[in-house]
């Protein structure tokens, strides 16, 4: 599915991330964690084409996107949600949508007839009962709470109905309830969708608890794969992360 | 808005019944301009100001000119500083065309936009990728290029005198532009088909992806737009209506001048969309009659208009701080929602 | 710094502001001018950087007004001056001197627009046949080109060629006597500066054939700083250096020509210095430069040109300008047309005024004609001297011949392909 | 060829070619005569402009905000020192009252109108700048005239021009470069070295910080648009003996001061310093290669920087 292979990035001799290698299964549901400056959001920001990298080939079935400007790649179906909510501050959420679709279906660029396009409805319709935010269509984005922002932020990706959803700290900025509301969410929305779903996420009881599948990146590297239960025990983890971050953080 | 009215909007508009909305508003927005139009031509009927032809010509000038930076500024949130080398270059481009060559008046027209869209083209396509302030002087930079260029040239542009010795109008389809009243609903009509076809721009789904790239361009590319395109695309669609004001102001002095691709311009038509208002679309329409009654009233009683002006500007960026229409349209909502919230 | 500030207008102010605008502008078009009165609408420069230009015509143009109303007014009707700013932009004149004759009901117009304003209020006389008179535009093909030519339209402006070719056989003799055969010329980069300077060269060689000119700079209009030009005209190295910078313009050349102690090193000729505003800003004016006379109330040395030219500085506290003497004239000589055509229309001083010769206190000989063929003056006084610090400034001025003027201008028409 | 040279009247004698004179531009380099006065003169043109460019990038680089009302400053100090001169006749006494009064316009500019706008768009921003360019101009005509002036050279400098290398330099613009120079050392130092120079750095990088720390951001704000004012106020007063003086003569310094921050990138004190002596350079050398298009050739100069680095020469890169 998503193949990453060998991913180098370097910031004026600074190694952010270095042979970084891992396939993301079909379907799968994966956490990235990792310290402060472990690099994860530049992985993300590397996949996305924000960034290019050094080195290195990531693959989304057999295609290289490596180089690639943002826009081919989410055209590939990558989709991105961000950790400070990314969003059009004077659409409303309808809006927002309809024109997302609009743009997925390379409609973006019509002239001559008037927005909104009937046939970009649907998936909006669908996105926004999926992420609850049907009763709040109307709403500008910029008058939503933090959290409908937040989850605006990820139906904007999905609504362009990728292969891969990258979520870059979906539970940033939250308090512990709404936190798990969102995981929930992200949950269901994984069951649902039968997509590839990668997050980044702080909280370990939140990653322990939903994601089947852990990434540990520390300085740049992979320093563990596996399940919650094998990452839990990997004395490397917890000496390198654990103790830091546990120490760091209440 | 509270929950209520949040809940009471949508269920006055839910999807199916916004398609057809959406038709409606297009239906609207021809009547409204037929209407203007009617209005606009029924009035050397009613008056018989010349003056007052004159300064609804020079309305669609500028009017033209004035929305045609809205779609940039306002829309999309690209601040030009350099937007009126196209009015510059349409009153040029018709002026030496016909000056030169010759042809029908909508020969010259078409041969006008289509250079103006060639150099916008070229022009456009080094600036967009620049962000924020660098745009801005990139254009300016460009501007006082081309302004340069028209002084220095002057064995083909008559330098900074101008083209002189009047731009020939030969009648056409039995349309005399020589005739005041003619070139009076001539330049009425494309001023509302302008403006038509730049509100059908703004209302577009192209119109929502200038929006889109307004607000949050990092997150545009992030759904698939190809923003460095859309921005081009928008930039030489608003040069061809700023040309074709350009051309209208041409018409109306019969020369064209290099004053007309001075940086002067530019920052006028950002001075009429800052008055009249950015965030409504008919707010530099307003901005244009409030700054060209301003201007005419103001230079009649005082050579000190600086001063009066500048107190003027000052009342609407500090005082308002917003353009008219956007402080009407405002106020108006919230007075809407106060009294709906009481009712 | 963020500070949120609620909007402090109430609506009832907003809308007395809106109401009182409308008010003001739909006023005009209320008002029909039809009194006993003659309205002439004057469009010129009163802000900007040429703002002194524009209000010294006006003041001229009052001036002679008062006269003229004293004495009767045009044809038994008292003359009502109105005068708007352009502000230099030739749009604006061309707006503002139709809503002139359009909303205010003026029946004739004083152009007293610069060059390109004067190009575009042409325009506008071209297509509403209105009387005008030019009278700040120097540059020649306003009148000399026959396609510029309608029949209502006239100039008061003293014209480039006329200055040119008295310059040049000026400076040919000078040329001659002190062998001064490399030249440098320093004009402003627009028409006025373009075609001027290539006219004076063209005489001055004609005149002394063996003449080169080795250097040329063409700063822009209303350039701040001119340290390059003048470095650039050193390295040089000629014997004597022509300039049309005016105003402003000529008055920083000077100063920054001054510390590089230029003006020890060659003969300059600058035919704007003789102009009072130049003259009287200046405050270390270099002794000896050649200038063409502007306005001097000593050239010519009549009592009538000094009378009005201490008049114009008893009312106004200020000297008069080039422009003043140009709309003067203008006034003078619509007097006199509508005097012999007893009548204050148009078309038929327009009639009476071709080929007029009327007493002026600015002619060469006490008169100006306002010649036929082409319809702009001639006559006028021409003449180059030397400057000095002080009054008179220049003392000497040589009088231009008019007979060789308008031989060699016939001469240069044709080369021109204007006849 | 002929249509598309930038042709002049048909009568025009030249001696060189028509745009281009590129041989004169060439027999310069190979005279040191030649080759010191053009240096000179691009200095002496850039160290004025450097001196106005400063304030801009420095006001640009703290507030964020781009003061086009600028060129005022420039203006109401070389009249301030007209002014003082004709009243006292003491040169020094003039440039430190076009100095200090522009610096004092300067700081009430800033406190009572533009601190209103720094929450609202740029536009606004601009928009209050530009009504000032307006007001300011009437403001001095209204009370000096709308005719130019001049100030007249001291007589302290009315010699003979020295002679370096066979290149002429006059003294007073060897004072002129030692102020400038002067000043952009003493800014360079104090922004570097001293608290408050740290404190206005601070400012520029993060503001909310340094109103945390309890320090008084309006008071930042406010000195440094004096500062700039104060700068742009000596230029005008250094610029004041040798040019005219009219409503508007800010202008032209300020477009020129535009493309110099712009070049050397907005916001960089470094940059506005080689912006400035690049430009000056341009003009003293291209007035000698290409005569009638030595303006041009600044723009042309600034779309190239402006295309292959948005930021300018020395400006942070822009993400």
């Amino acid at each position: 599915m998503l193949d990453i292979r060998g991913l180098s990035k370097s910031f004026g001799g600074v190694k952010a991330i270095h042979d970084v290698t891992f396939d993301f299964p079909d379907g799968s549901l994966t956490a990235v964690i990792g310290p402060n400056g472990a690099g994860k959001s530049t992985f993300f920001n590397l996949i996305t084409g924000a960034l290019t990298p050094d080195a290195g080939e990531i693959l989304l079935n057999g295609v290289d996107l490596a180089g690639r400007s943002p826009p081919e790649i989410v055209r590939q179906g990558i989709g991105r949600a961000f950790q400070v909510a990314s969003i059009f501050r004077s659409l409303t959420v309808q809006e927002t949508l309809l024109a997302a679709v609009g743009a997925d279906q390379r409609r973006g660029g019509v002239l001559h007839r008037r927005f909104p396009l009937a046939e970009t409805r649907d998936r909006a319709e669908y996105v926004m009962e999926l992420l609850g935010l049907a009763n709040k269509r109307h709403r500008t984005a910029a008058m939503l709470s933090h959290g409908d922002q937040k989850l605006l932020d990820i139906a904007l990706a999905l609504v362009l109905d990728p292969k891969v959803l990258l979520l870059d700290e979906p539970t940033a900025g939250m308090g512990p309830e709404e936190r798990w509301r969102m995981i929930d969410k992200v949950r269901e929305l994984w069951d649902r969708q039968k997509i590839t779903v990668v997050f980044i996420e702080h909280d370990m009881d939140i990653v322990f608890k939903i994601a089947p599948l852990i990434v540990v990146l520390c300085y740049g590297r992979i320093l563990a794969t596996g399940t919650p239960d094998e990452i839990r025990n990997n004395g490397v983890v917890i000496d390198a992360y654990l103790g830091t971050e546990h120490g760091a953080a209440p | 808005m509270t929950e209520l009215q949040a809940a009471r909007a949508a269920d006055s508009l839910s999807a199916p019944r916004l398609e057809a909305g959406s038709k409606r508003l297009r239906y609207l927005d021809l009547l409204v301009a037929l209407a203007a139009f009617a209005v606009l031509a029924l009035l050397p009927l009613v008056s018989d100001s010349k003056a007052l032809l004159d300064f609804v010509i020079r309305c669609s000038a500028y009017g033209l000119f004035a929305t045609s930076l809205n779609l940039l500024v306002g829309y999309t949130g690209m601040i030009s500083f350099g937007h009126g080398m196209f009015f510059g270059l349409g009153a040029y481009g018709y002026g030496l065309i016909m000056q030169r060559i010759g042809v029908p008046i909508p020969l010259a027209f078409l041969a006008t936009l289509a250079i103006t869209a060639v150099v916008a083209t070229i022009i456009g396509a080094i600036c967009v990728r620049l962000k924020e302030i660098y745009f801005a002087f990139v254009t300016l930079a460009f501007q006082m290029l081309i302004h340069s260029t028209i002084l220095s040239w002057s064995s083909f542009t008559g330098g900074d005198q101008g083209l002189r010795g009047g731009i020939p109008r030969p009648p056409f389809l039995g349309i005399d532009l020589s005739n005041h009243v003619h070139l009076y609903l001539a330049s009425c009509v494309l001023l509302v088909l302008g403006l038509l076809a730049m509100r059908q721009i703004a209302a577009s789904p192209f119109g929502y992806t200038l929006r889109m790239i307004r607000d949050n361009p990092m997150r545009a590319s992030f759904i698939g737009i190809d923003v460095w395109r859309a921005k081009l695309t928008v930039f030489v669609l608003a040069a061809l209506f700023a040309s074709t004001g350009g051309m209208v102001m041409a018409l109306f002095v019969s020369g064209a001048y290099p004053e007309f691709a001075y940086w002067t311009i530019s920052g006028e038509g950002i001075f009429i969309n800052m008055l009249g208002g950015v965030a409504t679309f008919l707010g530099p329409m307003v901005g244009t009659v409030l700054l060209l009654i301003l201007n005419d009233t103001v230079t009649r009683f005082t050579e000190y208009h600086g001063i009066v002006l500048g107190v003027v500007i000052l009342f609407f960026a500090i005082g308002l701080r917003k353009g008219l229409m956007d402080f009407v349209v405002e106020w108006y909502t919230q007075r809407r929602d106060r009294a709906s919230g009481q009712g | 710094m963020k500070r949120t500030r609620q909007p402090g207008i109430s609506r009832r102010s907003t809308l007395t502001l809106m109401g009182a605008g409308a008010l003001t502008f739909a006023a005009p078009w209320v008002a029909r001018a039809q009194a006993k009165t003659i309205k002439i609408g004057m469009p010129t420069i009163l802000s900007g950087r040429v703002a002194q230009l524009g209000t010294s015509s006006r003041n001229a143009v009052t001036m002679e007004v008062e006269k003229i109303n004293a004495a009767g007014g045009l044809a038994g009707r008292q003359i009502e001056m109105v005068i708007r700013d352009s502000k230099g932009q030739p749009q604006e004149a061309a707006r503002v001197a139709r809503e002139l004759v359009n909303t205010d009901g003026c029946e004739l117009l004083i152009d007293a627009e610069a060059s390109s304003g004067a190009f575009a209020v042409h325009e506008v006389a071209r297509d509403l046949g209105v009387f005008c008179v030019h009278t700040n535009s120097e540059t020649s093909a306003l009148t000399a080109d026959p396609k510029q030519h309608i029949p209502n339209a006239f100039r008061t402006a003293r014209q480039g060629v006329h200055d040119s070719i008295f310059g040049g056989s000026y400076a040919a003799a000078i040329a001659k006597g002190k062998g001064l055969k490399k030249w440098a010329t320093c004009s402003p980069d627009y028409a006025y500066g373009r075609d001027t300077t290539a006219e004076y060269t063209l005489y001055l060689k004609r005149f002394a054939p063996d003449v080169e000119i080795i250097s040329e700079s063409w700063p822009k209009l209303f350039q701040p700083d001119y340290t390059e030009v003048v470095t650039k005209i050193l390295q040089a190295k000629p014997q004597a250096l022509y300039s049309c910078l005016w105003g402003g313009d000529l008055t920083s050349f000077i100063d920054q020509a001054n510390i590089y102690a230029m003006f020890g090193q060659m003969e300059v000729f600058a035919v704007n210095m003789a102009d009072y505003t130049a003259l009287t800003v200046v405050k270390n004016l270099p002794k000896g430069i050649h200038s063409g006379n502007r306005y001097i109330k000593t050239f010519p040395a009549t009592p009538e040109n000094a009378a009005w030219g201490d008049a114009y500085r008893a009312k106004y506290n200020e000297y008069p300008t080039n422009w003043s003497w140009e709309n003067a004239t203008a006034m003078m000589l619509i007097a006199e047309a509508s005097k012999k055509a007893n009548s204050a229309d148009g078309k038929k001083i327009a009639e009476v005024m071709r080929g007029l010769t009327i007493k002026c206190p600015f002619g060469a000989d006490g008169t100006v004609t306002m010649r036929a063929e082409d319809q702009t003056l001639i006559g006028y006084a021409i003449g180059w001297g030397t400057t000095i610090p002080q009054e008179p400034y220049v003392p000497d001025v040589k009088a231009g011949d008019w007979k060789i003027i308008l031989e060699l201008e016939a001469e240069w028409k044709k080369s021109k392909g204007y006849t | 060829m002929d249509a598309w040279t930038f042709a002049r009247p048909s009568s025009a004698r030249r001696n060189g070619n028509d745009t281009l004179d590129l041989d004169a531009l060439a027999s310069c380099f190979t005279s040191s005569a030649c080759l010191v006065t053009q240096t000179t003169s691009g200095l002496i043109i850039g160290m004025l402009l450097f001196l106005v460019a400063v304030g801009l990038t420095l006001i640009f680089g703290v507030l964020k905000v781009v003061n086009f009302s600028h060129g005022a400053f420039y203006m109401f100090g070389a009249y301030f020192a007209m002014t003082s001169y004709q009243l006292t006749g003491s040169f020094a006494l003039a440039m430190l009252c076009g100095a200090a009064g522009t610096a004092i316009l300067g700081l009430i500019f800033e406190r009572v109108f533009m601190s209103r706008v720094y929450g609202a768009d740029v536009l606004m921003q601009l928009l209050v700048c530009y009504a000032f360019v307006l007001i300011f101009d009437d403001v001095v005509r209204l009370i000096w005239g709308p005719e130019f002036r001049s100030m007249g050279m001291p007589t302290a400098f009315q010699v003979v021009p020295l002679f370096i290398a066979g290149g002429v330099v006059p003294p007073y613009y060897l004072l002129l470069i030692g102020v400038a120079l002067a000043a952009a050392i003493v800014l360079g130092v104090g922004l570097a070295r001293t608290r408050i120079g740290k404190v206005i750095r601070a400012a520029a990088y993060n503001p909310s910080m340094v109103s945390a720390l309890g320090i008084n951001t309006g008071l930042i704000y406010g000195g440094v648009f004096a500062i700039g004012g104060l700068l742009a106020g000596l230029a005008g007063a250094l610029a004041a003996p040798v040019r005219s003086l009219t409503p508007g003569m800010g202008f032209s310094v300020l477009i020129e001061s535009f493309i110099v921050t712009v070049i050397g990138g907005m916001g960089s004190i470094l940059g506005a310093l080689i912006g400035a002596l690049l430009l000056g350079l341009i003009r003293s050398f291209g007035s000698l290669g290409f005569p009638l298009f030595t303006e041009g050739l600044m723009y042309l100069f600034m779309v190239i920087v402006l295309v292959s680095r948005p930021s300018g020469l020395f400006g942070k890169e822009v993400a």
